[in-house]
């Protein structure tokens, strides 16, 4: 039992850093109704800037908010260039448009700053707590913990960022309808250029994370398909489907892995996932906090 | 000019029909002869395209009993609405627009259709000789409805009223007992009205099809309907020829009452 | 500007439901054949086309075409996104395979429509969600097929002959006791199986198949009232598609690859064949082998290209960086393209062509 | 063509039932009728044609049709209503078609006047207005449709569907097969074939009767004349009633043996023509000239490099193609190369999407063509020549030959038809194809054939040195100013229309100082130029008087003026002064012929206010007028109209001179 | 190198047939600069391209110039197949190719038999290649997988005192869920039978960034040795997830393509101690110190960091790099010097290799790679491995001598899944006795 919990616990932290990548999604799927295949892309580009820029001597201090200007840089164009004239079309074109964007993004990422894989230490030691390794046997990292607590805090702050600010409440505005926000005088490229800031934003808290976690390399792109079933689990649409998601995802492909997996060869937490959304989907086509679709005749 | 009115071929009883606990019906009954025109009047929400839903299956009523050629239905499918007879259209077109007008026309004939995908792959003998022979009906129904310029065309590129004609064709295609059509003239001008109310004559007359028709524009639908249902609120508070209906009080009520 | 139509009338339905009902485009299409039957061979015979052109670039233009034929009828033609066509493409690999491997003298035409049906069949399985979820929901939930099928390629053995690499090695392809081994000769092979098949697909989507395909992509409650039934519909798509996917994965083994491990049918893959539907365009067998083309061109285009670049300019970039760059310009063309013609190229073809029908005129 | 293209020379094929006959047993399997009808072209070879109106003569027999009895066709130009035709004369009767946009009333006329019985109608519309005039028509006792739409529950007597008739026909034949060959075998080559009723610009129509040798005389000439055989084809879409469809879709087609094809609707002519391509096309050169304000308007939608290159080659094809259509020598071989190159970039495109791509012969005729529009086709290879006739005379007195081609001349006369200048100037033509009669009008039968036998075209025109035919005016039209020089106003209109900006122009003159003309800009065209000019307007009305449409028509009057001042003779007919009219003028307010053409002394009478403000120093005048809209109802129009001067030119002549 | 590359891209595209290049041998780079293997791919085609610039300065192999063009594969096998096909034609046909990729290597295979152009696959792909009878044009040189999972239970026995002392050990065999990955477990299978240890088999799925699961499980099991059979993110992820689990690294050992700096680096601290196999000896040498001084001297090294040159991979590339030249020299020597040799001429110098120590002292890289000799039954020549570990900035050599696992073994299994492949594919193997 005791070895259950640990596995589940160990399943809900990597579940908060799941969806730390899937709210950058989210947020931009409810804004302009674009599913951003790139955001994975951005969580690399924006690791690899910070790592880089910290390389060439700047203390972290320095080089995250620089990272962070480059983001939103990154972000306004994005949506100038490559939104902009797609506006109205078909969801998979949009789709389509960001995967040319993620391969432009790592392209962009390499060329800057090399293929080599490097080391990010934000100061945080990933080792278990030791009171708990002694007292419960249990190995928890303190450096999930603390993942977590940061990505806890980003969702509040998001939250609050949302219904306090002009900007957020536009937003939200512009998520709930297009029309009805444009009728209201809001300038929807404005708003989206915002959105793609923030998402870009949200990257670099995810690409910092990840990259002290697994080093900063390519293979953060890899994160997207982490991300996805969070997506279809907690609806594509909902900040709190993106953590009560990931938590899921999290927990159910750890427990999945340790106590199934040896029976069928193991290996299954590439899968298992997608199957259990897809699964929990049959039930709920619109996610856990999707917004219901009706159909109209 | 005489019309063959026939005998009752579908009937409703006590129909009730509520969405999480709102009444879109109330236990309504009525019944459509064969041959005859119906129609379904009423305000806005009086619940008429949910009394449609119902005759083809896309809702089910919690209550209530629906005869149809004698035999009493309740948890009929759409599928199963179609394959007996009954063809709609929809107040809001729902053509395929990806689609011609012909294509669109032609899904119309599927449920005659008997080669399957295989015989549909190699697109020779029967397969061919039935797409032709459905070719032809569709072609017929294109000539009916005088849309044979727009044939090719796709339909998403045509005018409104050209595309509720289309429509008319779609379900026209499928040679229906009942033809259900939705607000046919909602959005149309004088013109396209006229048209419109030629056609569904026509149709009514020439292929005798039955027809039950909802509109919202009551003047319309009193020249050309043979009995006339009228629903507010859910409830039917009228039902007779259009005379009759006219002269009802509670229905003068309820269109003043959306007047105001 | 080259068609001349007037006089080209129909006095049977027959001739007007033909695939090309324009004369020119008839012609144009029979020239194309065969300049894909004999001209290319010729030119080859004579030295024109090299080895490199058949293996390295027709065989697989065509193969992806195929995969992309496949993954057309489901997301262009019948409107359900897919994410997991290259699963379907390793079904048919490691299936047409097996049923080589072990029945004596199985025909390697037959074994390839085996692979097929298992896919098909496999196809059918991983469609049921389809029937209640839709859009990028779909597509997500289609992931799951993409990554369970090469798991349990990678983790039963049986499927591999037990090898102990997990890669499964393409047996010679011989028809009627002759042996398609030389480059041409697959590729011949390999047009043959194509051809055949696109005309099969075209014929499907003129037909109420097809168009039963498109009602529930444009409208699924309205094919429903009309008689459709969405099941067998979407069912019936996946099955073709994924037939269609799991010979062009028989083909990528058996006359591209030789010999392939089952990571080889990675997402990468499925991403390239949606590509390559949505550069080409949904809804069109034509958009298909455009599609094709393009994503199997550009990059060895812009490769070749960046280092003549190089070359004229005397500008030497360091290899890595002139491998993102590649890519950058890559992405940037796929961007530039979505822009230019959301709906492919096949849409650009299809206003080309209606350009010069209507010439001079403008369109 | 092959050699298999060529008329049949069989004697005793002297009436069209028998050539009907004779086809339907030589070239049974040839296609001879096709239909635009449910998307495809639906398609009668010879051997069914016959046998469809061997159905329809005995059905009609049997309803009690007799030789000598008229039939009244009315419709669309459908197969049926072409076969009813032959039908009739199988029987020895004479068939009458009608125009069909004829309202009722126009309809009651030629029926009480034709005695008809029978009447062979298109559909439902068409079966309302005969049960409309019915009463006004006791002959008429028998009312058959073709399209049955819309008539389950007429129960009035004598109304059959076609198809009936042609059932009980089919039976008729059936049991005595030698009824209907017997008849054929009675008919007589001088029986009147056909009647068809003159519009008439003054007084009331006229019915012509033409007899099978008169039309086949007619048909034959002109088919040798064009080498037209069994291959060619012929789109069939103009009014059955009128003399050219007439001769070309019938009278042509039994003698050559060729393909009519009947369009699927009025509103698909154009695409209809781009399906079938025909080898042999035939349009008034109003048809011409609509066709060329399309390409131009749409050519300015062009991009600019196109523009550009279609203006190039344009300039080219002005410069060479007429001469290298007609084979001329003396192109310049860079001309040739270049004239190729816009074969293949522009005019073979070109003629392809105006569905001229396989035209080998195409005539104009019934009003004059502008030269520019005539050099037009030509220039870009459509082989379009004029011809010059009417219904009196089977519309076949002269004709262009190949390679002869002018703009001002309407050719020579056709083989057997001998042409007179009267001494007024007046057309006088004789031949065989001349018509027999104006049906129960001796006195005007009289009038119109003197004793010679002459025919009175009523047209004033003369032969050049080449021995072409030049028609300047009707004969009774020219009339003279009050400074005595010759006033032609058909003349003056034409040059007027023939600019794309100008739809119609009536001159006035005859006995005044000066000339004055109304116009009627076209509509089209002047919205398109002040679109793109972005002048906004409402209406015909409002754009018709914008300061810069006067001007803009004030430019095209100078340049007809100066090219009027290059004849002595027509110099003084230049316009002094001019209107636009605040309404286009329309046949259903009497202005205009069912065929277009100008009733001048009824404008001059309705518009009588205008004219004397035109010979007045006013430069303004208000109008009102009563118009009639499409649905029958009317209303007032009205507006205060600008009056503009135009600039004259000084006579060439007289400036040599001095 | 510059001005070489520009050269050989123009002439490439200005004339790809032509025969002009009578005095160079043609090998090319079909490489992977950019994706999640980048960093792998640019060091070892850095080294190989460096040692043949070297090669080329010192005048070449009697005289005979090594030309190369790279071509960008990103990893993925159909852009691989579809370089090999553009450069096998290229600058008078390639001598030989070494995709260094498993996935492109299998698309290879067949190719490589009927082109008779030979294929060095060194340290992956098929290990049974090594029985040359069945697979004359493929070269697994120095080690394969089979070879390698030998020596590695080779090394854990001596650490543990004997190969007896395994017994009733627990190992974990955690491995990239791939053909890959799956490749040594017949090998570990056979073993854990003769020696008596529990194998314990964790797979993790592709591409491995999350890996707490497994850890949790090795966590419960309490192994004595880890086997790290990763590849890419996988590895620094579970160097971190070791570390967070409490496992101490010491006691993990990776496979080589676990052992280069690019996977240990991302894992920072959390790498410290952690040993892995390799089939160079981390270190300085001679050869290297040439290269700093000739190639990068000269402007013309291909690295564009520095501090790269001796890194695990460059080095490997490098080794890479002496063996084809060592195979082409020894194709001289028998066809004739200072010519150029055809590719089938280079197959018999890689299967007549005899890389002694002499010729590497010669090298100036005694000891940076297992001396290699080669036959027409063995392919592989070698199969001597070392294990370095990490301490936190460089690997250390921490084996003194080659180790080699049971050959006999090794063999018996190889030449029994070639005979296998063989029948699948009927191919009658070759009679070694007949081979010059």
């Amino acid at each position: 039992m005791q070895f259950f919990f640990e596995v589940l616990i160990a399943g809900l932290l990597s579940g908060v850093m799941y969806s730390l990548v899937a709210l950058g999604y989210v947020l931009i799927y409810k804004a302009s109704g674009v599913f951003n295949f790139a955001q994975g892309a951005m969580v690399f580009f924006a690791a690899l800037t910070a790592v880089g820029l910290h390389d060439l001597g700047l203390s972290l201090w320095v080089a995250v908010p620089l990272t962070m200007a480059v983001m939103v840089v990154l972000g306004l164009v994005t949506e100038r260039i490559v939104l902009r004239p797609l506006v109205a079309q078909p969801e998979i074109t949009l789709f389509m448009a960001t995967i040319g964007l993620s391969f432009f993004i790592e392209g962009l990422a390499q060329a800057i700053w090399g293929a080599n894989v490097r080391g990010l230490d934000l100061g945080i030691d990933d080792v278990p707590l030791e009171w708990l390794l002694d007292h419960a046997n249990m190995a928890i990292s303190q450096f999930d913990l603390i993942a977590a607590a940061i990505a806890a805090a980003m969702v509040a702050a998001l939250a609050i960022f949302f219904s306090k600010t002009k900007i957020g409440r536009a937003l939200r505005a512009v998520a709930d309808d297009h029309q009805a926000a444009l009728s209201v005088g809001i300038p929807l490229h404005h708003v989206w250029g915002v959105v793609w800031a923030v998402a870009g934003f949200v990257a670099l808290v995810s690409g910092l994370l990840w990259g002290a976690r697994n080093g900063v390399q390519f293979s953060l792109t890899f994160l997207a398909l982490k991300a996805l079933p969070v997506l279809i689990l907690g609806g594509f649409t909902s900040v709190p489907g993106a953590i009560v998601g990931g938590l899921i995802i999290g927990a159910s492909e750890k427990l999945a892995e340790v106590f199934l997996g040896p029976y069928v060869g193991g290996g299954i937490d590439g899968w298992f996932p997608y199957v259990l959304a897809l699964l929990f989907l049959l039930v709920r086509p619109e996610g856990l906090f999707g917004e219901k679709i009706i159909r109209r005749i | 000019m005489t019309k063959r009115i026939g005998e009752v071929i579908l009937s409703f009883t006590n129909i009730s029909l509520s969405f999480g606990g709102v009444n879109a019906l109330t236990r309504i009954g009525f019944d459509v002869k064969e041959h005859e025109i119906r129609a379904i009047i009423g305000p806005n929400g009086a619940g008429k395209s949910s009394m449609l839903n119902v005759i083809n299956g896309v809702y089910h009523p919690q209550q209530g009993e629906i005869v149809f050629r004698g035999k009493a239905r309740r948890g009929m499918n759409t599928y199963e609405s179609a394959k007996s007879g009954i063809a709609r259209t929809f107040q809001n077109i729902a053509l395929f627009k990806g689609m011609s007008v012909l294509d669109n026309i032609m899904t119309g004939r599927n449920l005659k259709m008997r080669s399957n995908f295989l015989l549909d792959a190699l697109y020779w003998g029967p397969a061919q000789r039935e797409e032709i022979a459905h070719r032809k009906k569709a072609e017929e129904i294109i000539d009916f409805l005088e849309i044979q310029h727009i044939r090719k065309t796709p339909v998403g590129r045509l005018p409104y009223g050209l595309q509720k004609r289309v429509e008319l064709g779609r379900a026209l295609a499928a040679e229906p007992a009942i033809l259900l059509l939705d607000e046919p003239m909602a959005g149309m001008n004088v013109e396209e009205k006229q048209d419109m109310c030629r056609f569904i004559l026509d149709v009514n007359d020439q292929l005798g099809t039955t027809i039950v028709l909802i509109e919202h524009d009551m003047g319309v639908v009193m020249d050309i309907s043979d009995r006339v249902v009228v629903l507010d609120y859910g409830k039917k508070i009228a039902d007779g020829t259009p005379d009759e209906v006219r002269a009802n009080q509670d229905v003068i009520d309820a269109y003043l009452g959306v007047a105001h | 500007m080259f068609y001349r139509e007037a006089g080209q009338f129909k006095a049977t339905y027959e001739e007007d439901s033909r695939i090309f009902p324009i004369r020119q485009d008839r012609i144009v299409f029979a020239f194309i054949l065969a300049f894909a039957f004999l001209g290319v061979p010729l030119l080859a015979s004579l030295g024109i086309v090299s080895n490199y052109t058949f293996t390295a670039i027709l065989t697989p233009f065509l193969i992806f075409s195929l995969a992309a034929l496949g993954l057309n009828i489901l997301t262009g033609y019948a409107g359900q996104l897919s994410l997991g066509t290259a699963a379907f493409m390793a079904v048919g690999a490691f299936a047409s395979y097996n049923f080589m491997l072990r029945i004596e003298g199985m025909p390697i035409l037959v074994a390839f429509m085996l692979g097929g049906l298992c896919a098909a069949a496999v196809g059918i399985v991983f469609g049921l969600p389809s029937l209640r979820i839709r859009g990028f929901y779909l597509a997500a939930a289609t992931l799951a097929t993409q990554f369970f099928i090469v798991w349990c390629l990678t983790k039963v053995g049986w499927f591999t002959n037990y090898s102990s690499s997990g890669v499964i090695s393409a047996q010679k392809i011989v028809i009627l006791g002759y042996t398609f081994q030389s480059s041409m000769s697959k590729y011949l092979f390999v047009l043959a199986v194509v051809s055949v098949m696109a005309l099969l697909a075209k014929n499907m989507v003129r037909s109420n198949i097809g168009r039963s395909w498109m009602a529930i992509r444009d409208m699924d409650m309205a094919a429903e009232v009309i008689g459709f039934r969405p099941i067998r519909t979407k069912l019936m798509a996946f099955a073709v598609s994924s037939f269609y996917c799991g010979v062009a994965g028989a083909l990528f083994a058996y006359a591209y690859l030789g010999t392939v491990e089952p990571e080889g049918f990675n997402l990468d893959l499925s991403f390239r064949i949606l590509f390559m539907v949505i550069i080409g365009g949904a809804g069109s067998i034509l958009g298909s082998f455009l599609g094709a083309a393009f994503i199997v061109l550009l990059p060895i285009y812009l490769n070749v290209l960046l280092n003549f670049t190089e070359a004229a300019t005397g500008i030497d970039l360091p290899s890595g960086l002139s491998s993102s760059v590649e890519l950058m310009v890559f992405g940037s063309l796929i961007i530039f393209f979505l822009i230019v013609e959301p709906h492919g190229l096949a849409r650009l073809w299809q206003i080309g062509k209606e350009k010069l029908r209507l010439w001079p005129f403008p369109h | 063509m092959s050699v298999a293209n060529a008329a049949p020379e069989v004697a005793g094929l002297d009436t069209f039932p028998r050539l009907l006959l004779h086809h339907g047993r030589t070239q049974g399997a040839r296609p001879a009728t096709r239909e635009k009808d449910l998307g495809i072209w639906q398609t009668w070879n010879w051997s069914q044609v016959a046998n469809e109106v061997r159905a329809l003569a005995c059905g009609l027999a049997e309803l009690g049709f007799r030789r000598g009895d008229n039939l009244a066709v009315i419709g669309d130009n459908r197969p049926r209503l072409y076969w009813a035709m032959a039908a009739a004369q199988c029987l020895g009767g004479v068939a009458v078609p009608l125009y069909q946009d004829a309202v009722a009333a126009e309809m009651a006329f030629v029926l009480q006047d034709a005695e008809i019985g029978f009447a062979i109608v298109e559909d439902q519309e068409q079966v309302d207005k005969m049960l409309e005039i019915k009463s006004q028509c006791p002959a008429l006792g028998h009312i058959l449709y073709d399209d049955p739409r819309g008539l389950r529950h007429y129960t009035q007597a004598g109304l059959q569907s076609l198809e009936e008739v042609m059932a009980m026909g089919r039976s008729h034949d059936h049991n005595q097969p030698e009824f209907i060959d017997g008849e054929i075998s009675r008919g007589e080559p001088g029986d009147i074939a056909v009647m068809l009723y003159t519009s008439g610009t003054t007084g009331k129509p006229k019915g012509v009767c033409q007899t099978h040798s008169s039309f086949i005389t007619a048909a034959k000439s002109g088919c040798e004349f064009d080498r037209l055989g069994p291959a060619d084809s012929i789109l069939s879409y103009l009014p059955m009633a009128w003399v050219g469809d007439h001769l070309f879709s019938y009278a042509q087609a039994m003698v050559a043996g060729f393909t009519i094809n009947c369009p699927e609707s009025g509103d698909t002519v154009m695409t209809d023509l781009r399906e079938i391509g025909p080898t042999y096309y035939f349009a008034p050169p109003r048809v011409f000239e609509n066709l060329l304000t399309t390409v131009m308007i749409r050519m300015e939608d062009a991009g600019r490099i196109k523009r550009r290159m279609f203006d190039y080659f344009m300039a080219v094809a002005r410069r060479c193609g007429a001469e290298v259509l007609d084979g001329r020598p003396g192109v310049a071989a860079i001309d040739r190369f270049l004239y190729a190159a816009g074969d293949l970039l522009v005019y073979g495109p070109l003629r392809n999407v105006l569905g001229m791509s396989r035209i080998r012969v195409a005539y104009t005729a019934g009003a004059a063509i502008g030269p520019d529009l005539f050099r037009f086709y030509r220039s870009i290879g459509v082989n379009l020549k004029q011809l010059y006739g009417s219904t009196e005379t089977c519309a076949a007195v002269c004709l262009q030959p190949d390679g002869e081609i002018k703009f001002d001349s309407v050719g020579k006369p056709a083989p057997g038809v001998e042409v007179r200048i009267a001494e007024n100037g007046e057309v006088l033509v004789k031949g065989k194809m001349l018509l027999k009669e104006y049906y129960k009008r001796p006195a005007d039968t009289a009038e119109a054939i003197d004793a010679e036998g002459y025919f009175h075209t009523g047209d004033a025109g003369f032969f050049d040195e080449d021995g072409h035919l030049k028609i300047i005016d009707r004969a009774k039209d020219v009339g003279k100013t009050a400074g005595g020089a010759m006033f032609a106003p058909n003349y003056i209109e034409n040059k007027l229309k023939f600019f794309s900006f100008i739809k119609e122009a009536v001159a006035f003159g005859h006995g005044r100082e000066m000339v004055c003309a109304f116009i009627n800009i076209d509509m089209g065209a002047v919205g398109n130029w002040a679109e793109r000019r972005s002048i906004s307007y409402s209406g015909y009305t409002d754009l018709a008087q914008k300061k810069p449409v006067y001007e803009l028509i004030r430019e095209c009057i100078e340049k007809a003026n100066a090219e009027l001042a290059q004849d002595p003779m027509l110099c003084p007919s230049q316009v002094h002064r001019f209107l636009i009219l605040h309404k286009e003028l329309d046949p259903d307010d009497d202005e205009l012929t069912r065929t277009r053409k100008v009733r001048r002394a009824f404008v001059a009478e309705k518009y009588a206010v205008l004219i004397e403000a035109l010979y007045s120093d006013n430069d303004s005048q208000f109008i009102e007028t009563q118009v009639k809209f499409e649905d029958g109802r009317s209303g007032m129009v009205s507006a205060d109209l600008a009056i503009m001067d135009a600039r004259v030119f000084p006579a060439q002549a007289q400036r040599k001179a001095a | 190198m510059n001005y070489i590359k520009t050269v050989l891209a123009v002439l490439a595209l200005a004339a790809a047939a032509c025969s002009a290049y009578a005095q160079e041998q043609f090998i090319p780079a079909i490489d992977y600069r950019v994706g999640p293997y980048a960093a792998g791919g640019s060091g070892f085609f850095g080294g190989a391209i460096d040692y043949m610039t070297l090669v080329n300065m010192n005048g070449g192999i009697n005289g005979v110039k090594l030309i190369w063009e790279e071509c960008e594969t990103e990893y993925n096998a159909t852009r691989g197949v579809e370089c090999y096909e553009r450069l096998k034609k290229a600058h008078g046909g390639m001598s030989l190719v070494e995709p260094l990729s498993t996935g492109i290597a299998y698309g290879l295979l067949d190719r490589v038999g009927q082109d008779k152009i030979p294929m060095t696959t060194l340290g992956y792909g098929r290990s049974d290649a090594a029985d040359g009878r069945v697979f004359p044009y493929v070269f697994p040189l120095i080690t394969s997988y089979w070879s390698q999972a030998a020596a590695m239970i080779k090394y854990l026995g001596e650490k543990a005192g004997g190969l007896d002392k395994l017994k009733g050990k627990k190992i974990v065999h955690l491995y990239h869920d791939s053909a890959f990955g799956k490749e040594p477990i017949p090998v570990f299978e056979a073993f854990a039978k003769q020696l008596g240890f529990e194998l314990i088999k964790i797979p993790v799925a592709h591409p491995g960034l999350e890996q707490q699961a497994q850890w949790l499980q090795i966590r419960q099991a309490k192994p004595d040795y880890v086997i790290l059979w990763g590849w890419g993110v996988m590895n620094a992820t579970a160097l971190k997830s070791a570390q967070r689990n409490g496992f101490p690294r010491e006691k993990i050992l990776g496979v080589w393509w676990a052992g280069s700096e690019e996977d240990v680096i991302p894992a920072g601290a959390a790498a410290k101690g952690y040993t892995t196999m390799t089939f160079n000896t981390p270190g300085n040498y001679p050869l290297l110190d040439e290269i700093r001084k000739k190639v990068y001297g000269a402007g013309k090294g291909n690295l564009e960091d520095k501090a790269r040159i001796g890194s695990v991979y460059h080095m490997r590339g490098i080794t890479a790099a002496v063996l084809w030249v060592e195979a082409i020299r020894r194709a001289q020597d028998k066809f004739g010097k200072g010519k150029v040799m055809t590719s089938e001429q280079v197959r018999w110098g890689f299967e007549n290799l005899n890389v002694d120590d002499a010729r590497l002292k010669a090298l100036g890289a005694v000891g940076m790679m297992p001396t290699v000799k080669t036959s027409c039954l063995d392919h592989e020549g070698s199969g001597a491995t070392k294990v370095q570990q990490w301490d936190g900035a460089k690997w250390k050599s921490i084996s003194p001598n080659w180790l080699t696992g049971d050959k006999a073994m090794i063999r018996k299994m190889v030449e029994e899944s070639a005979a296998k492949y063989a029948a699948e594919k009927k191919i009658t193997p070759r009679d070694c006795s007949k081979e010059g």
